[in-house]
C-alpha cells in the first residue's frame, strides 16, 4: 500500500513482492466484479423478480444518479482526499436549477441555461474547497464538511418555504421519456462515465490526480504543480455532484433540499467497495462503477426478497464488510499498514 | 580516459550558501568537462547533497555563479533544471509508483505526448522507448513503477534523465546520487557499465560514500569539506585512505572497521536455525551463530538474506526451528522475537527504523518501555536518566533527550536506534540489516565501534552490509546466501580476511 | 418579489466568503484563516445586530398599537413577552408555514418570534431549547414546540416546568404524559386524529379506485405516533373494504427522495397491480407521483397528508386524489396566542378544561372540491384572539 | 527528503535556529483553540449578553458532555490513525438496550450497556486488525449494523425510561447547582487525561499513528494497541448512549446518529491531526466546548435559522484553519 517516498528505498527491492503485488492489483481489479457477478446469481436464485428485464432496468435507472456522483468522487479519491460535500452541492443545484427553469415559484425561466447555471454553482463549490484544502491546508474531510453545510444552508434559504416545482415540460420528458426502455437520465448517466474514463486516462488531470495520490511528494519534486491539479479534481467532482443535483431534480419534478441526502456514503462506499482505495492512487472510475452497481443490486435485491426495512441497512453493511475482506485476504502481511 | 580539455558543460563557481548561521557552501567552486565522469565525496554536512539541490534547482546560491555550457543559468526548481539539461538519479528514487514506464520517463514534460491537455499514448510511449533504447534497456514501457526491481527503477531513472536531451538538444549533465547504496556488486557492475555508455552522450557528477567505486568510475574526483573543494584528485595518483583522510581531515583513529577488536568466537551456540524457509523467498536454512560472533549474510538482490532475518525477527512469517541458547523459541512477531532477547535494525532508518516525530528518549525506550514503567505507571525521571545515560555512552549529538530524533544528523539518529537495543542487558541477538547505510565515514566507524562494543558484552550479531569489505571486515564468518540458500560459509578471521572476489565468485 | 428577498442575502453572504478567501490568497495561511473566521464572525454579529434592530423598532411600534388585554393583571408587561416556536428545519414548506403563521401572530401583537430549527435531530432540540431557557427569561417566555419525537416530549416538558416558562407541544406526545397531571405552564398539547386522517385519504383512495384493486403504503418515520396512527388509520379503512389488497408497505421516513426510489422498486415488483399509494404525508406522496410518471402509470391514485402547497396544487390539477390539511400556519401562531392570552391575563390557566389541554383539532380533507381556496395557506388572526383559542378541538386526545 | 537526506548536519544546524520558533509554534498551537473558543463565545455574546450568564454557561457544558465522551472515545482511534465512524449509531444502540434493560436490571443496566458496546467496539477492531480491512470501511460497515441492530431490537420505537434510574446523569448537584453531567463529563476526561499521562498508552498511540511499521519492529504492541483504542471508543459510545437516554427519558434507534459529524469536527477543530499521531484529551475537550458553542449559540445569537447552517458550515472550516498544526501532515489529503 504504501507508496515509494523520497527519505525511504521503496519498500520492496525483491522480486517476490512485486509478483504478490500483481496478484494485488489484480484481485483488487476482479475482485469486486466477481462479487458483482456472485450477488446477481444469488438474488436471482432467491427472488424470481430479481433476474427479469424489467427489474434490470430499474437497477441501471436507479443507479444513475449514484454513477454520476461516484465518477466525480473518485477522481477526490485518486487523490488520497475524501469529500463530505456531495449532500450540500447537490442541495444547492437542485434549488437553483429549479428556480432557474421555468417553475412555480418565480417567472424566471433559462431553460438549458439553468442546468449549465446549476453544474456551474457546484463547480463554484468544488473550487472553493480545493482552494481552502490546498491554500489553507487544511484536510479536505474537514473543508468538504464545511461546504457541505454551507451548501445546505444556501440551498435552504433559496427554498424560502415553498418548494419550486419545474414545470418545464422539456424537463417532465427527460423525466418520464425513455430511449430503448430506459430512463434518459440513466443514458446522461453513462455519458458521464464515459467522460469521466476520458478524463481519467487521456488528461492531464487524470494522470497527475493518479500520480499525486500515488506519491504527492514524488509529483511536486517533478514540477507538477499539486495544488493546481488537486484544485481542479475538486471543482471537477463539484460540477459532476452539481449535474447529480440536477438529475434529481429531473426525477423528482422539484428542487428540493434533501435531494443528496444519504448520496454521501453511499457513493464513498461503493468507491470504495469498488477498489478505489481512500489512501489514493489506486482504483478509478470503472472500479467505482461496478462498485455503485454493487451497492445498487443489493438495495434492490434486498427489497424484492422482503427482507425488513430494519434488517436492510445491517445486511448491506455485513455484506460489503465481508466483500472488501474476502477479496483483501489474500494481501494481508505482518507488516502491512492499514489505516 | 583524460577528458579533451574544452570549455567545462558545467562550471560552478564560487558559489556560497548558508542556512541561518550554518554555512553549507562556503565559495565551492568545480567543474564538469564534456563526456566526462566526476566523483564527489565528502562526510555528510560536507555540501555534497546542498549542491546537488542547487544544480537541480531546489535550492538557490546566495552568491557566485553557475554556468551551463558557457552560459550563467539560474533555476528554480527541477522541471527547470531538466529544462536546462541537467537531471538528477535519486539516492532513494523518484518514480511514481502507480504510473507506467513511460509516463514516469516523460513524467512533467510530456511534451508533444499532450495535445490540449489529451494524452496521446502512442507517441508517449514511442518517446519512452527511444530513451530505454538509449541505454540498452530491455524494461517493458507499459510496466507499473512498483512492479520494477530497484535496479530496473533506476534505469527507468537514467533514462529519464536522459529524456531531457531532446528538450535540450545538448547532451545532459546526468546528477548521480548514492546510486550504489542499495545494490549488490553485480548489479553496481551494471550500473558502472551504464555509466561507461552514458559517458558517450553526456556528462556524470557520481556522488557516493563507497569510495573504491568512486575511484572504480571517476575521470576526477573533488573532495569537499565543509562546504568547500579541498582536493582534486585523479584516481591513478590516489588511493582509498588518502582520500578517507582528506574527506575527514585528519587520520581515523585506529583503523576504519576496529578490526584489532575482533574477539575470538566462543563455543557455545548462541542462536540455532534450522530448515528455516521464508515462504516465496528462502528455503531450508541452517546455520549456527555462536556467542560474541559477528555473522555477516552476503546475498546480491533477491538472496533472500533481508527476508531470512526479518523471518527470524518475526517480521515475516517462517517455517522451521529456532533454538536461542539451546531453548527453542517461536518468533511470531517482532514482539515475541524481542521478549527472546532479539533486536532489529531495518536498513529504512526513516521508514522502519525510528518515529521521527518522538523525542531521542521516547526512541530509544519504545521496545523495553516497561523498563521504565512501575506496573503500568511510566516514570519520567527513570527514561530520562536512562536516556541522558545513552546519550552521553553513545555520543549521540543532539540538543536534548526531548528533542524530536528526526531533528538529528543521520549517524546520531542511527546510534540512537542501537541505543534502544543496547539498552536491554539481556539482549542477545541484534540483527543489522545495512546498519551504516546513508552515514558518513566518521559515523560509520563509530558504529562499527558500537557493534565491536557490543559483541565484545557476548552480543551475537547477524550483519548485513552495503559493501562486501565491510561486511568481511566486521564478520567472524561470511555465510553466502543465493536464491534463498545457504550456498557457502567463509571464515573471516583477523589478519586472514578473505577477499571480497573470493566471496563474491560465491555469491554468483 | 418574495423571490427576490429570499434570493439576495446567500448571494452577498456567498460574495463574501469570496473576497475573504480570494484576496487573503496571497496572506498567511493563517492570516487568511483569520481573516475567513473574522468575516463570519463579523457577519454574524452584524445579522444578530441587525436582528436586534428589527426587535426594537417592532417592540417601540408596539407601543403604539394597542396591544389586547394589555391592560387586564397580566404576570408579564406585553413587550417583556418572548415568543418562541421550533420546528425540526425550514427545509419542509409544511413547518416553514408553520412558522409564517407563529411570525404573523407575533406581529399582530408587536412582538418577533424567535424562530428555532433543529434539524430533526432531538440532542440538538433539547441543547437549544435549554440553551434559550438559561439566556431568557422563562417567566415571560412562551415556546410553541414541535417535538422531534414523542420521546421528545417528556425531556422538553421537564425542562420547562423547572424554568417556568409556557409551553405549547404539537403532534407527538408519550401516552401516558399529560398536561394535568401536574404541569403548570405546559398550557396545552395540539395533534391531529391521525387514525382518522390515515382513513379519510385511504378511502378517498378507494372510492377513487372503485372500491378494488391494490395499494402500496409509504409509512412515515416508524418511530413517531403520527406515522403509527395514520397507518392505523389505513388499516382500519382496509378491514372495512375488502376488495383492497395491500401489496405492499415500506418505511419512506417522511422523505420525497427515498419515497421516490422505494416506489420505483415496488413498481417493478408488483407492476400494474398498483392502482393506489397510500403515502403518509405529502412529501412522500409527491415522490411516489413522480415515480408513477417516470414509469408511464398515470392511473394511480395517490394521496397523502399535510396540504404542502405542491400537493394542494398536484390535487387541484388532479394528478393527486387527496390530501388531508392541517393548517400548519394555524398550529404556528395558535401555541404562541395560548401562552400570549395566558400571560396578558387574557386567559386563565384555571378555566382551560382538560380536553382543551390535550385536544385533536380540526383537519379538512382537500380533495378536488376544496383544493382551490386551500392553494396559499395563511394564518387567520381572528383564531388567534384569546376568545377562540379552542374553536378548533374536536375533541380529547383517545 | 533524498535531497534532505544529506544535509542532516544543516538541516540540524537549521533545527537548532528554528527550535525557539518551533516552540513559539507549538504554543501558538496550544492556545489557538482556547482563543478560537474565546472570540465565539465574545461574538455570541456580543449579540446577546445573556449567553454569559452563569446558568447559560452551566447549560453549555451540559449539553456538551455527550459529545464530550462521544469524542475522547473517537479521538483514541484517530489518533493511532484510524478512524471510528461507528460511534454515533453505537450510541443510539447503547440508548436503546438502556431504556429496553433498565426495569429489569436498575443500575445494571449501564454497566451492561458499556461493556456491550466496549464488544461491539472490540469486534470492530478485531475485523480491522486481523482481516486488514481500513477503518473507515469497517467502521461505516458497523454504523449500518448497529443501528440495524438498534431499529431491531426497538420494533423502530422509542423507548420511554420511567423511574429515576438514570436521574444521575443530569441532575442539578446542590451549591451553584452545578449540573451532574459536568462533573461526570470531568470524571471521564480525568481519567483519560490521567491513563495518557501515566502510562505508555498514549506514546503507542502516537508512535502508531506517526509510523506504524517503525512502532511494529520497535515491538509496540500494535494490534492490541489499535484493538484497545476501538474498545474504548466503543465503550465512550455506549456510555454517551446512556447520557443520552438520561436527558431524553427514552432510547431511540437514531437518537444518537446526528452525532457523527460533530464528533469528528471537534476532534479536528480541537487540533488533533486526522492523519494520527498528534492530538490529545485536552485539545479534544475544547474542540467539543467550540462545536456545542457553534451548535446552540447561533440561535441564542439570533441567526435566523435559514443562515444557521451558513455560519456553521463558515466558521467551522475557520476554526480549523486556525487550530490545525500543520508541521504534521506534510501532505494534506
Amino acid at each position: 500500500m504504501a507508496p515509494a517516498r523520497l527519505g525511504q528505498a521503496p519498500p520492496e527491492t525483491g522480486r517476490a513482492p512485486a509478483r504478490s503485488r500483481r496478484r494485488a492489483s489484480l484481485l483488487a481489479d476482479y475482485g469486486p466484479l466477481g462479487a458483482l457477478v456472485l450477488l446477481c446469481l444469488t438474488f436471482s436464485v432467491l427472488s424470481p423478480q430479481f433476474a427479469t428485464w424489467g427489474n434490470l432496468r430499474n437497477v441501471l435507472d436507479s443507479a444513475a444518479v449514484l454513477a454520476v456522483i461516484t465518477v466525480g468522487l473518485t477522481f477526490v479519491l485518486m487523490l488520497g482526499a475524501i469529500d463530505l460535500s456531495i449532500e450540500g452541492v447537490m442541495a444547492t443545484a437542485a434549488l437553483s436549477v429549479a428556480l432557474l427553469i421555468a417553475n412555480t415559484r418565480n417567472d424566471i425561466d433559462l431553460g438549458f441555461l439553468a442546468i449549465v447555471a446549476a453544474v456551474a454553482l457546484g463547480a463554484c463549490f468544488g473550487l472553493a474547497t480545493g482552494l481552502l484544502s490546498t491554500g489553507l491546508k487544511i484536510p479536505s474531510f474537514m473543508t468538504t464538511l464545511g461546504m457541505s453545510a454551507i451548501g445546505i444552508g444556501i440551498a435552504t434559504v433559496l427554498f424560502a418555504g415553498v418548494q419550486p416545482s419545474v414545470t418545464s415540460p422539456a424537463m417532465g420528458e427527460w423525466a418520464s421519456g425513455q430511449w430503448f426502455g430506459l430512463t434518459r437520465l440513466t443514458f446522461v448517466a453513462i455519458g458521464v462515465v464515459i467522460v469521466g474514463l476520458l478524463v481519467q486516462h487521456y488528461t492531464r488531470l487524470g494522470r497527475y490526480a493518479r500520480a499525486i495520490g500515488g506519491a504527492e511528494d514524488l509529483a511536486l519534486l517533478s514540477g507538477i504543480r499539486v495544488r493546481r491539479y488537486k484544485t481542479i479534481a475538486f471543482t471537477f467532482a463539484g460540477a459532476v455532484y452539481g449535474l447529480a443535483g440536477v438529475m434529481v431534480t429531473i426525477q423528482l419534478g422539484s428542487g428540493i433540499v434533501q435531494a443528496g441526502v444519504g448520496q454521501n456514503f453511499a457513493a464513498i462506499t461503493a468507491a470504495v467497495v469498488g477498489g478505489t482505495l481512500l489512501s489514493g492512487g489506486r482504483g478509478g472510475v470503472l472500479h467505482s462503477i461496478v462498485g455503485v452497481l454493487i451497492v445498487t443490486v443489493l438495495v434492490n435485491g434486498l427489497v424484492l426478497i422482503g427482507v425488513s426495512p430494519y434488517v436492510q441497512g445491517a445486511v448491506q453493511g455485513v455484506i460489503v464488510v465481508a466483500a472488501v475482506a474476502i477479496t483483501a485476504w489474500p494481501l494481508r502481511q505482518r507488516l502491512r499498514v492499514v489505516k | 580516459m583524460s577528458a579533451p580539455a574544452e570549455a567545462p558543460v558545467l562550471a560552478v563557481h564560487d558559489v556560497r550558501k548558508t542556512f541561518g548561521e550554518t554555512t553549507a557552501l562556503d565559495g565551492l567552486s568545480f567543474e564538469v568537462r564534456r563526456h566526462e565522469v566526476v566523483g564527489l565525496i565528502g562526510e555528510n554536512g560536507a555540501g555534497k547533497s546542498t549542491l546537488l539541490k542547487m544544480l537541480i534547482g531546489l535550492e538557490q546560491p546566495d552568491s557566485g555563479s553557475i554556468a551551463l555550457r558557457g552560459e550563467q543559468i539560474k533555476m528554480r526548481g527541477i522541471a527547470q533544471a531538466g529544462a536546462a539539461g541537467i537531471g538528477m538519479v535519486f539516492q532513494e528514487q523518484s518514480l511514481i509508483p502507480n504510473l507506467t514506464v513511460a509516463e514516469n520517463i516523460l513524467f512533467g514534460a510530456e511534451g508533444d505526448a499532450i495535445v490540449g491537455g489529451m494524452y496521446r499514448w502512442k507517441t508517449l510511449r514511442q518517446r519512452a522507448q527511444a530513451q530505454l533504447d538509449k541505454i540498452g534497456s530491455t524494461i517493458d514501457v507499459d510496466a507499473m513503477a512498483e512492479d520494477l526491481t530497484f535496479a530496473e527503477r533506476q534505469l527507468v531513472e537514467i533514462a529519464k534523465v536522459l529524456a531531457t536531451e531532446e528538450r535540450t538538444n545538448a547532451e545532459p549533465v546526468v546528477l548521480l546520487d548514492e546510486p550504489t547504496s542499495v545494490l549488490d556488486r553485480d548489479e553496481a557492475e551494471v550500473l558502472f557499465a551504464q555509466i561507461e555508455r552514458l559517458r558517450t552522450r553526456a556528462s556524470v557528477v557520481f556522488v557516493s560514500h563507497r569510495l573504491d567505486e568512486v575511484l572504480q568510475v571517476s575521470d576526477r574526483v573533488y573532495v569537499l569539506r565543509n562546504g568547500s573543494s579541498v582536493a582534486e584528485c585523479v584516481p591513478g595518483e590516489v588511493d582509498e585512505a588518502e582520500l578517507r583522510r582528506l574527506m575527514i581531515g585528519r587520520d581515523l583513529e585506529g583503523s576504519h572497521y576496529s578490526e584489532e577488536r575482533q574477539l575470538p568466537v566462543q563455543d557455545e551456540v548462541r542462536l540455532r536455525v534450522r530448515d528455516l524457509s521464508v515462504k516465496g523467498v528462502c528455503e531450508s536454512v541452517d546455520f549456527d551463530l555462536h556467542v560474541g560472533e559477528i555473522l555477516g549474510i552476503a546475498g546480491v538482490q533477491g538472496s533472500g538474506r533481508e527476508e531470512l532475518c526479518r523471518g527470524i525477527f518475526g517480521a515475516s512469517a517462517t517455517r522451521g526451528s529456532l533454538e536461542m541458547d539451546g531453548r527453542p523459541i517461536r518468533t511470531s512477531s517482532p514482539r515475541s522475537a524481542i521478549s527472546s532477547d532479539i533486536g532489529f535494525v531495518p536498513a529504512e532508518r526513516r521508514r522502519e527504523g525510528m518515529v521521527g516525530t518522538m523525542s531521542v528518549a521516547e526512541n530509544i525506550t519504545l521496545p523495553h518501555i516497561a523498563d521504565v514503567c512501575a506496573g503500568p505507571v511510566l516514570q519520567r525521571s527513570k527514561e530520562r536518566r536512562l536516556a541522558d545515560d545513552w546519550i552521553e555512552r553513545l555520543r549521540i549529538r543532539t540538543a536534548s533527550a526531548a528533542a524530536p530524533l528526526a531533528s538529528l544528523s543521520g549517524g546520531n539518529q542511527q546510534k540512537a536506534v542501537l541505543a534502544r537495543w543496547m539498552v536491554s542487558d539481556s539482549l542477545k541477538l541484534l540483527i543489522l540489516d545495512h546498519p551504516t547505510r546513508g552515514l558518513d565515514v566518521g559515523a560509520k566507524s563509530e558504529v562499527y565501534r558500537l557493534i565491536r562494543e557490543l559483541t565484545a558484552s557476548g552480543v551475537s550479531v547477524l550483519l548485513m552490509a552495503d559493501s562486501l569489505e565491510e561486511l568481511i571486515a566486521m564478520s567472524h564468518r561470511v555465510l553466502v546466501m543465493k536464491d534463498g540458500r545457504v550456498t557457502d560459509v567463509v571464515d573471516a578471521p583477523v589478519g586472514a580476511k578473505p577477499t571480497p572476489v573470493t566471496v563474491l565468485e560465491r555469491m554468483i | 418579489m418574495t423571490v427576490q428577498i429570499e434570493q439576495e442575502p446567500p448571494q452577498t453572504l456567498m460574495s463574501i466568503e469570496w473576497r475573504i478567501t480570494v484576496n487573503s490568497m496571497m496572506r498567511s495561511r493563517r492570516g487568511m484563516a483569520l481573516a475567513t473566521a473574522a468575516g463570519s464572525l463579523l457577519i454574524l454579529s452584524g445579522c444578530s445586530a441587525g436582528t436586534e434592530g428589527t426587535e426594537t423598532d417592532v417592540t417601540s411600534d408596539a407601543g403604539s398599537t394597542e396591544t389586547p388585554d394589555s391592560s387586564a393583571g397580566g404576570t408579564c408587561a406585553p413587550e417583556e413577552i418572548q415568543l418562541i416556536g421550533q420546528v425540526r428545519n425550514e427545509t419542509n414548506p409544511y413547518e416553514k408555514a408553520w412558522l409564517d403563521g407563529g411570525d404573523a401572530f407575533a406581529e399582530s401583537v408587536g412582538l418577533t418570534q424567535t424562530r428555532l430549527t433543529y434539524d430533526g435531530e432531538s440532542p440538538k432540540q433539547q441543547e437549544q431549547l435549554r440553551q434559550t431557557l438559561s439566556t431568557g427569561n422563562p417567566e415571560c417566555m412562551v415556546l410553541n414546540v414541535l417535538p422531534n419525537g414523542d420521546s421528545d416530549t417528556a425531556p422538553i416538558v421537564a425542562e420547562v416546568d423547572a424554568a417556568g416558562a409556557y409551553l405549547v407541544t404539537h403532534w407527538n406526545k408519550p401516552a401516558d404524559l399529560n398536561p394535568w397531571d401536574g404541569h403548570d405552564t405546559w398550557i396545552s398539547h395540539i395533534t391531529f386524529d391521525g387514525v382518522d386522517a390515515g382513513a379519510q385519504i385511504a378511502d378517498a383512495i378507494f372510492e377513487e379506485m372503485g372500491g378494488e384493486g391494490g395499494i402500496i403504503a409509504l409509512q412515515g418515520i416508524l418511530d413517531t405516533s403520527a406515522a403509527k396512527d395514520r397507518f392505523i388509520g389505513l388499516e382500519n379503512s382496509l378491514e372495512a373494504n375488502p376488495g383492497i389488497t395491500l401489496l405492499d408497505q415500506q418505511a419512506a421516513d417522511f422523505d420525497r427522495t427515498s419515497a421516490f426510489n422505494i416506489t420505483k422498486t415496488l413498481i417493478t415488483k408488483h407492476g400494474d397491480e398498483i392502482k393506489g399509494v397510500w403515502a403518509a404525508n405529502d412529501d412522500m406522496a409527491l415522490g411516489a407521483l413522480q415515480a408513477l410518471e417516470a414509469a408511464g402509470m398515470s392511473d394511480v391514485a395517490v394521496a397523502g397528508i399535510d396540504a404542502v402547497p405542491e400537493a394542494v396544487q398536484a390535487v387541484a390539477d388532479g394528478t393527486m386524489t387527496a390530501t388531508v390539511s392541517v393548517d400548519g400556519p394555524w398550529q404556528g401562531g395558535i401555541g404562541l396566542a395560548m401562552g400570549y392570552c395566558v400571560l396578558t391575563g387574557g386567559l386563565d390557566m384555571a378555566d382551560v378544561t382538560q380536553e382543551q389541554r390535550a385536544f385533536f383539532a380540526r383537519q379538512t380533507l382537500i380533495s378536488a372540491e376544496n383544493a382551490e381556496e386551500n392553494l396559499t395557506p395563511t394564518a387567520n388572526l381572528a383564531d388567534f384572539e384569546c376568545g377562540n383559542l379552542f374553536d378548533r378541538v374536536t375533541g380529547p386526545v383517545s | 527528503m533524498s535531497v534532505v537526506d544529506k544535509v542532516e548536519t544543516t538541516t540540524e544546524q537549521r533545527e537548532k535556529l528554528r527550535m525557539p520558533r518551533m516552540s513559539r509554534r507549538q504554543l501558538l498551537l496550544t492556545i489557538m483553540p482556547v482563543a478560537v473558543l474565546v472570540c465565539l463565545v465574545g461574538a455570541i455574546s456580543i449579540a446577546n449578553p445573556n449567553f454569559l450568564r452563569p446558568a447559560s454557561i452551566w447549560t453549555v457544558l451540559d449539553s456538551s458532555v455527550p459529545l464530550l465522551i462521544l469524542a475522547l472515545g473517537a479521538m483514541l482511534v484517530i489518533l493511532c490513525g484510524g478512524i471510528d465512524l461507528s460511534v454515533a449509531a453505537l450510541a443510539s444502540m447503547a440508548s436503546v438496550l438502556v431504556a429496553l434493560w433498565v426495569p429489569a436490571l436498575e443500575g445494571w443496566a449501564v454497566v451492561l450497556v458499556v461493556l456491550v458496546c466496549a464488544l461491539a467496539g472490540l469486534i470492530q477492531g478485531v475485523v480491522h486488525v486481523v482481516a486488514q480491512i481500513p477503518s473507515f470501511l469497517v467502521t461505516l460497515g458497523g454504523l449500518a449494523v448497529w443501528s440495524g441492530i438498534a431499529l431491531v431490537v426497538s420494533g423502530a420505537a422509542t423507548i420511554g425510561v420511567s423511574g429515576d434510574t438514570l436521574a444521575w446523569t443530569f441532575t442539578r448537584l446542590t451549591g451553584w447547582n452545578i449540573p451532574s453531567a459536568v462533573l461526570i463529563g470531568a470524571a471521564v476526561v480525568a481519567v483519560l487525561g490521567l491513563v495518557m499521562l501515566l502510562t505508555p498508552v498514549r506514546r503507542w498511540l502516537i508512535a502508531i499513528g506517526s509510523n506504524e511499521p517503525a512502532a511494529l519492529l520497535a515491538g509496540v504492541p500494535v494490534a492490541r494497541t489499535k484493538i484497545g483504542a476501538f474498545i474504548v471508543s466503543g465503550a465512550c459510545a455506549g456510555f454517551a448512549g446512556v447520557m443520552l437516554v438520561g436527558r431524553t427519558y427514552s432510547g431511540a434507534p437514531t437518537l444518537a446518529d446526528s452525532l457523527l459529524l460533530p464528533v469528528v469536527a471537534a476532534i479536528v477543530v480541537g487540533g488533533t491531526a486526522i492523519t494520527g499521531g498528534f492530538g490529545g484529551v485536552g485539545r479534544t475537550v475544547i474542540g467539543v466546548l467550540i462545536i456545542t458553542v457553534l451548535r446552540v449559540g447561533l440561535s441564542v445569537a439570533g441567526v435566523d435559522p435559514s443562515y444557521v447552517q451558513i455560519f456553521y458550515g463558515a466558521l467551522v472550516i475557520a476554526a480549523v484553519a486556525l487550530t490545525i498544526d500543520r508541521s504534521k501532515l506534510l501532505f494534506v489529503k
